[in-house]
């Protein structure tokens, strides 16, 4: 594979006792680019994700990333490459507020903070980038509220920022929009594309016309098992998603 | 005039709360008034505190007493390590300390202290009147249920030598964790070893537990004899007689050795809701007695002068009858081996030992020269 | 839904906005400091010496619990073991008593890291009932090994000369060298709270599989303040040993271990000065309930179910709610 | 005759035997704590102290009513249980909406307020309880002698553990009991009464307790501190197994029961802390225990 | 009220007045006031955060404190814990899905007990989500966050609760499933039930509901017919800040 692939998977399967989740997937994800993955529930996508970053381990496969093999390193190493995710349900720090929320991903620029001799007045440093990434996801009137006390929109937006914050050079979105209103749909896409500049973006999404507006590249899944590649437009046309995902309506 | 203040200090709640606790303190009651104080013109005041077994505790509460509140003299302390802990600051804060709780001979060995008199019993007894008393009794063959700490350890040592010099032999021995609850495996190896005599070198808990066990297991019905190296009237108050008949043990007191000793302990019983005195207690009364009538012999309570006089006059007191305190601070009498009785000899409530050998003080008690006490030339 | 509350009030460990510490600490630090220098001429300095050594002992287990979000139910074995060390060195071979600490410490420090790797590895109460078991593990140790002294302990520990030269023999003297340790301590305490280490240890508290989405290795941070906490409680074994000159089994049975909790939650975890008030309160308790037996456990228990049910922030955290400010 | 280092075969028999009497015990008490544990999210630190309160009141029935040990078996576990029940409503049924820890120390504090009671009352040196006239002596299995009461300890805690098992893991009522505590608020919304399910569930657990407390009357010294110690080692048995599975609570206190007294014959004094060690051992191999749910 | 809920009082399952809610100290729900007819479908639209899950909670007697009427079949429920309210015949299905991990896919389906006949049998629920019937024994919380939606919905329809809360039921579920779940609640609504829908896919909304409450800051600030919204459409944009 060429080097403008920042990440790929080979045959990447995943059984749970006896139930094969994810089944010899190939991923190739082009750097820069916004790529979805969709598929109807059951799919595998969370599971993709889970292996991609880690957090579960493949019964087979390899993972390069940056053409370094990442297949048997820690989920916190992986993020420190710089492949960072969301999460399906969303996570946040409840207990602190927002601005700390943000602030706790831009103190991992400063490396491993074991500095405990140190004082904190250090991170206050961050604190203008941190309101600045509030604002971009509207967050803005919130930095002081405890983060579990917004609504589970609001929390969404935050775990963005959240991500943001580290910089990363891959971002795993997993369903993004899930539970927002209409308006922060519009907000998060734009945000989305916007940061999509300089990065390359995995996300999982059901809301369709957010996957058309937003993806250069899908692939669907189902049982498992890659269905269909190519631009929506091709995709959507694609007999098969239209019956296993799609569904009369859309079409 | 002079003002006494004595501080009795015990296990007021922990395993040695019934055998010392606040019978001690009865006793002490009862020793002051046997001395007729306020008569002498002597005025005593007795305080008393709980030390939990903790050393730390004990330690801290001596220091009290005798920075803060004046306390002259400290008695009972059982559990070696609190002892030992008061020991030191006795010494060190120059006072009195009259022990009658604690098993060490260390207390007039090793750790010996010119303020230190230790009274009622030490490892030392208890494995020579035991260990010999059963091999002359025909117990040759002996196996060891040995707790794993020092304490359990060095008994296992003194009884030993005992049994070996006296022409037995030790087949075996096991050490279970101190403390435990299942002696059964213990029990089970010591059954298999053929031997004549299974040694308890534990104390407290464990040894109620392995008693209890032993029976269960039908070792004493079995021709094997059982012997307790330290084991107390309490104890077998809680075993039963049902299960401790038969258990063989050594003490240096027991109420109803005499005229006297019942007397003074229908007495102690009356002030103690009907709990007989225990050899500890009954040590704690010797004890202050000896130490008040030194002081009316002194005319004071200069630490020095009274433990001079302690060392020097005889000591003769109704429990432990005549006897006296060594050099080194060990109280000499006689100790006695018993012998649990079954339930159906037993004929009144606390009726539990039959007297089996009385052992003479100068076999009874560690020889001067063997405990290496420093200050003793 | 159910059982949200994190083990400590978040309200209490808001970070200091962007500053160092803040005036109102400043002040009660140096209360303090006034406290303990005057205390000695008024109060009977052994007694006070006990509560300082509970003190600190106290404020580290706090550190644990309060800010790291894990309860160990097993301190004791950092304390205990390290005051046998220190005892061991001081009598055995004759080191000076503030050489004697520091071993004690290092031995306390070694010792939280073997157990801390292995109990990081489960959570909440499993932790409690790991760092439980393994106190249990040393405490049989220390009644087997020979050099502990089994059950009598290691008996009259030399005070010493501090730097062989200031002799600590007289109360006076020897307390002020502890009034200095302690002290140190609670600094120490107080800034790894509020250092960018800290930051990090409250959102672990608070998601972890967030934290290590974000980047970090999770289990080096618990490692790190578990280590962290045990050298400190081993700090105050190790000088608790060398003021009562003796080390024994009860420093490192599980009933200390509960004492501890039982200060920090009186006093108020995660809170910076409650630990302090809590260990006072009970060592003074114990003090005058000695004459009490059983009593002082009951006593003790009482406090705990009163505490747990009626008043969880404790005597400091009431006090800053009603103050509106973190103590 | 072939010997196994140093024991003859026979002995070993014995001695295993022994090991699973003594893993009865592990085994009632741990699972009573996870059943517990895995329906209220608290570890009931009072469970040591309820286990005493069993061989206790055992003891009272016996000596202030007459009341023989076959009636106590049945008794004392519903009486204690009781005691539970209120306990429960009390005070541990405040402290659901709190973090488990609270539960903890607030059992740990009625562990010594209990523990210091019964002290004050029956000093601690312990009460004598009789094997019941049935059950004294024993059999001669050639390779041991086995009094007859371990054999019954063996029989009525394994009867006793697998009837419970079967309670939560198959029935509906278990249902109920495991989805009330992963979130109970949500049961209550289908319409089931949470508060009482739990309490019931308490009651039985410390139930459990008190009867292994009455099975130990007669062989183990009766005294206030009988299960604190004993409570550690339980623990320890919990974390080996994962409170995941109550089936794993079981069988794993039989094991390590029998492990301990394998340990007792060919290194007694390494015996008091094997549990322990295993503990390290599988917190190093399988954090979650042989038979947790990782999450 | 400036918007009138449902002019005759007849038939009325459901009634709301001047609902307050609190978030320990904070005050969410400021008098929600509205109405359900039996047999009617009604969605509360609204922004993130306006409090319809809170509503939702708060008519399920499980918001720690609530204030205000909540009338359910004539009875007044405001007081009631939310397992008697439960037994009343209202069954809930959260936004967090509220999967038990500890239970099977089939204990998760067979836990709630039925109060009422006329709930769905099971093999009606698999009819309804095939997923399901593959997975019976594994893992609740093992399932997709698909699965688990299918699942949280398909244990309730057992039940034969009258009146059902479903907070955001679509979320996360493919085109495909929703339009099934579309197609089930028309069928529930044929069947008899009464469906309070908290919904942000507002295409989906339109396509079930007979009406729409709107929900702004813990108020209902209008009523909209189904029928009526195409003339509405605007004001409801800015409602919802499209
Ligand atoms: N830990 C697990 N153990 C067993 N089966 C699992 C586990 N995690 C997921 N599965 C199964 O694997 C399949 C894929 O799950 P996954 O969460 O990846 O689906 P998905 O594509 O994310 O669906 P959705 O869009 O609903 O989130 C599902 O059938 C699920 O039941
Ligand atoms: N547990 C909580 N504690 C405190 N405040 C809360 C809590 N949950 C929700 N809130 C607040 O209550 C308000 C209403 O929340 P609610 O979840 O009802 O909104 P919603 O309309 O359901 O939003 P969404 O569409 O995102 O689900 C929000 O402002 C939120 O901040
Ligand atoms: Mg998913
Ligand atoms: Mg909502």
């Amino acid at each position: 594979m060429n080097n403008d692939i920042i990440l790929s998977a080979h045959s990447l399967s995943k059984e749970f006792k006896g139930f094969i989740a994810v089944d010899s997937v190939d991923l190739d994800i082009r750097r820069g680019s916004i790529h979805a993955l969709i598929g109807p529930n059951g799919a595998g996508k969370t599971t993709c994700f889970n292996l991609l970053t880690k957090f579960l381990q493949p019964t087979q496969g390899t993972i390069t990333f940056n053409g370094r093999d990442i297949t048997r390193m820690s989920p916190a190493d992986i993020a420190r490459l710089g492949l960072v995710r969301s999460f399906q349900i969303s996570a946040v720090f409840p207990h602190l507020t927002a601005l700390e929320n943000v602030r706790i991903a831009l103190q991992r620029q400063r490396g491993d903070s074991f500095d405990f001799w140190r004082s904190e007045r250090v991170l206050s440093a961050f604190d203008d980038r941190a309101a600045a990434l509030l604002d971009d996801v509207g967050l803005s009137r919130f930095t002081a509220v405890a983060a579990g006390e917004l609504p589970y929109g609001r929390k969404r937006a935050l775990e963005i920022a959240t991500t943001l914050a580290l910089e990363p050079e891959m971002l795993l979105l997993d369903e993004p929009m899930a539970g927002m209103a209409q308006e922060d749909v519009e907000r998060i896409s734009a945000l989305i594309r916007r940061i999509a500049a300089n990065r390359t973006i995995l996300m999982v999404e059901h809301n369709l016309s957010v996957v058309a507006s937003l993806s250069h590249h899908i692939t669907v899944l189902a049982r498992g098992k890659i269905l269909a590649e190519g631009d929506y437009a091709a995709v959507s046309k694609n007999p098969d998603v239209i019956e296993a995902y799609i569904g009369a309506g859309h079409a | 005039d002079t003002a006494v203040k004595i501080g009795v200090l015990n296990d007021r709640s922990g395993i040695y709360a019934d055998l010392s606790g606040e019978g001690s303190v009865v006793a002490a009651r009862m020793a002051v008034e046997d001395f007729k104080a306020a008569e002498k013109g002597i005025t005593v005041e007795i305080v008393s505190a709980d030390h939990q077994n903790k050393p730390d505790i004990a330690s801290t509460i001596a220091r009290q007493w005798y920075d803060q509140e004046g306390v002259d003299m400290i008695t009972d302390v059982p559990t070696s390590s609190a002892a030992l802990a008061v020991n030191e600051i006795t010494r060190e804060k120059n006072k009195v300390f009259i022990n009658s709780g604690a098993a060490t001979s260390d207390l007039t060995g090793k750790q010996c202290s010119p303020n230190t008199v230790h009274w009622t019993y030490d490892t030392y007894a208890l494995a020579h009147g035991t260990g010999g008393a059963m091999v002359e009794a025909g117990g040759k063959k002996w196996f060891f249920l040995t707790a794993d700490y020092a304490f359990g350890h060095a008994l296992e040592r003194d009884t030993t030598a005992v049994v070996e010099a006296a022409g037995g032999e030790v087949v075996g021995s096991v050490r279970h964790p101190f403390p435990g609850t299942d002696f059964s495996s213990f029990l089970l190896q010591a059954q298999s070893s053929g031997a004549d005599v299974i040694g308890l070198a534990n104390a407290g808990g464990d040894t109620i537990n392995s008693i209890k066990q032993a029976s269960e297991f039908g070792i004493t019905q079995g021709g094997q004899a059982l012997a307790g190296l330290l084991v107390f009237l309490t104890d077998v108050h809680a075993l039963g007689l049902d299960t401790a008949q038969g258990l063989v043990l050594t003490e240096s007191f027991y109420w109803d050795l005499n005229d006297d000793t019942r007397a003074w302990s229908k007495r102690f019983a009356e002030a103690h809701d009907g709990d007989m005195p225990t050899m500890v207690q009954a040590g704690v009364y010797a004890g202050v007695l000896h130490y008040l009538n030194a002081i009316e012999a002194v005319g004071g309570k200069d630490p020095q002068a009274v433990m001079a006089k302690m060392k020097e006059m005889p000591t003769d007191d109704p429990l432990f009858g005549q006897g006296s305190v060594r050099e080194d601070g060990r109280k000499l009498q006689n100790m006695y081996l018993f012998k649990v009785k079954t339930p159906d000899q037993s004929k009144a409530p606390w009726d539990y030992y039959e007297l089996v050998a009385t052992i003479p003080p100068e076999k009874a008690w560690r020889p001067l020269a063997e405990g290496g006490c420093p200050f003793v030339k | 839904m159910a059982k949200t509350e994190a083990v400590l009030p978040s309200a209490h460990v808001r970070p200091v906005a962007a500053g160092g510490m803040p005036r109102h600490h400043m002040a009660i630090f140096l209360g303090l400091l006034l406290l303990g220098l005057v205390g000695p001429f008024v109060l009977y300095p052994v007694f006070l010496m006990k509560i300082l050594c509970f003190a600190l002992f106290a404020c580290a287990f706090n550190l644990l619990l309060g800010f790291g979000g894990l309860l160990s139910f097993g301190h004791a074995a950092y304390f205990g073991s390290a005051s046998y060390v220190s005892a061991y060195a001081a009598k055995a071979w004759g080191l000076n008593p503030e050489l004697a600490i520091l071993l004690g410490t290092a031995a306390a420090a070694f010792l939280g890291l073997v157990f801390g790797s292995l109990a990081i590895r489960r959570q909440g109460i499993y932790f409690a009932m790991v760092t439980l078991a393994f106190a249990q593990m040393v405490f049989f140790f220390s009644v087997q090994a020979p050099f502990t002294g089994g059950e009598d302990g290691i008996q009259s520990v030399p005070r010493g000369h501090l730097l062989g030269l200031f002799d600590l023999g007289p109360d006076r003297n020897l307390y002020f060298f502890v009034l200095a340790i302690v002290f140190g301590g609670l600094l120490v305490i107080y800034r790894i709270i509020h250092s960018p280490f800290g930051q990090v240890l409250k959102a672990i508290r608070d998601n972890e599989p967030r934290s290590v989405s974000l980047g970090y290795r999770v289990n080096q941070y618990k490692l790190a303040v578990f280590v962290l906490s045990a050298a400190l409680a081993g700090l105050a074994g190790a000088t608790k040993a060398i003021v009562f000159q003796l080390a024994s089994l009860t420093d490192v049975y599980w009933t200390m271990s509960g004492e501890v909790v039982l200060m920090t939650l009186l006093g108020g975890m995660g809170t910076v000065f409650g630990p302090l008030v809590g260990a006072a309160i009970i060592v003074t308790m114990q003090n005058y309930l000695a004459t009490f037996g059983a009593w002082v456990t009951i006593i003790q228990g009482i406090i705990f179910v009163v505490s747990v049910l009626l008043f969880r922030q404790g005597v400091v955290g009431v006090l800053a709610q009603w103050l509106k400010r973190p103590l | 005759m072939f010997e196994l280092l140093g024991i003859p075969p026979q002995a070993l028999f014995g001695q295993l035997l022994l090991g699973l009497i003594n893993g009865s015990f592990y085994a009632l008490l741990s699972l009573g704590l996870a059943i517990i544990f895995g329906l209220l999210n608290i570890i009931n630190f009072t469970h040591g102290a309820q286990y005493m309160m069993g061989a206790f009141v055992a003891w009272m029935l016996l000596n202030y009513l007459g009341i023989n040990y076959w009636a106590a078996l049945v008794l004392v576990p519903v009486i204690v249980g009781i005691s539970g029940v209120i306990i429960e409503r009390l005070l541990i049924s405040r402290l659901y909406h709190l973090d488990h820890l609270y539960g903890l120390l607030l059992t740990f504090g009625l562990a010594l307020i209990i523990q210091g009671l019964f002290r004050n009352e029956y000093g601690i040196s312990g009460l004598p309880y009789q094997i019941p006239s049935q059950l004294s002596g024993g059999q001669n299995l050639g390779f041991m002698f086995l009094p007859n009461y371990r054999g019954w300890v063996i029989v009525a805690s394994l009867v006793v553990c697998l009837a419970t098992w079967f309670v939560i893991e198959k029935t509906r009522l278990g249902a109920y009991l495991r989805a009330a505590t992963e979130n109970p608020t949500l049961v209550g919304a289908f319409g089931i009464n949470v508060p009482r399910l739990i309490t019931i569930t308490y009651g039985f657990g410390v139930g459990l307790a008190a009867f292994a407390g009455v099975l130990a009357a007669p062989i183990y010294s009766v005294n206030p501190n009988m299960g604190a110690d004993l409570i550690i080692v339980v623990f320890a048995v919990v974390v080996i197994g994962g409170m995941g599975s109550i089936l794993g609570s079981i069988v794993t206190g039989f094991g390590l029961g029998v492990i301990e007294g394998l340990t007792r014959v060919f290194y007694p004094e390494g015996s008091a802390v094997v549990i322990f060690v295993i503990m390290a051992i599988v917190l190093l191999v399988k954090p979650a225990g042989l038979f947790g749910r990782t999450a | 009220m400036e918007h009138a809920p449902v002019a005759e009082a007849d038939g009325l399952l459901l009634s709301v007045r001047d609902l307050h809610g609190w978030y320990g100290e904070s005050h969410v729900l400021h008098g929600i006031a509205f109405d359900v007819r039996a047999g009617e479908v009604v969605t509360l639209l609204g922004r993130n955060g306006a409090g319809k899950t809170t509503t939702l909670k708060a008519i399920m007697g499980i918001l720690p404190k609530r204030k205000g009427s909540v009338v359910f079949d004539g009875r007044q429920t405001i007081g009631l814990p939310s397992r008697a309210i439960a037994r009343a015949g209202i069954a809930f299905c959260p936004e967090e899905r509220g999967i038990f991990s500890s239970l099977s896919v089939e204990e998760n389906l067979m836990l709630p007990p039925k109060v009422r006949h006329g709930g769905l049998s099971v093999d009606q629920v698999f009819e309804l989500f095939p997923n399901l019937k593959e997975r019976l024994s594994s893992q609740g919380t093992k399932l997709s966050g698909g699965e688990q939606q299918m699942l949280a919905i398909g244990r309730i329809l057992r039940t034969g609760a009258k009146l059902l809360l479903l907070d955001e039921p679509t979320e996360g579920l493919a085109p495909v499933i929703v339009q099934q779940i579309g197609n089930t609640i028309g069928r529930l609504k044929r069947e008899g039930f009464t469906i309070v829908l908290v919904e942000q896919n507002f295409h989906f909304a339109a396509s079930v509901a007979d009406r729409h409450y709107v929900v702004e800051q813990g108020k209902v600030v209008d009523a909209i017919r189904n029928d009526e919204l195409d003339q509405n459409i605007d004001k409801l944009h800015h409602y919802l800040g499209v």
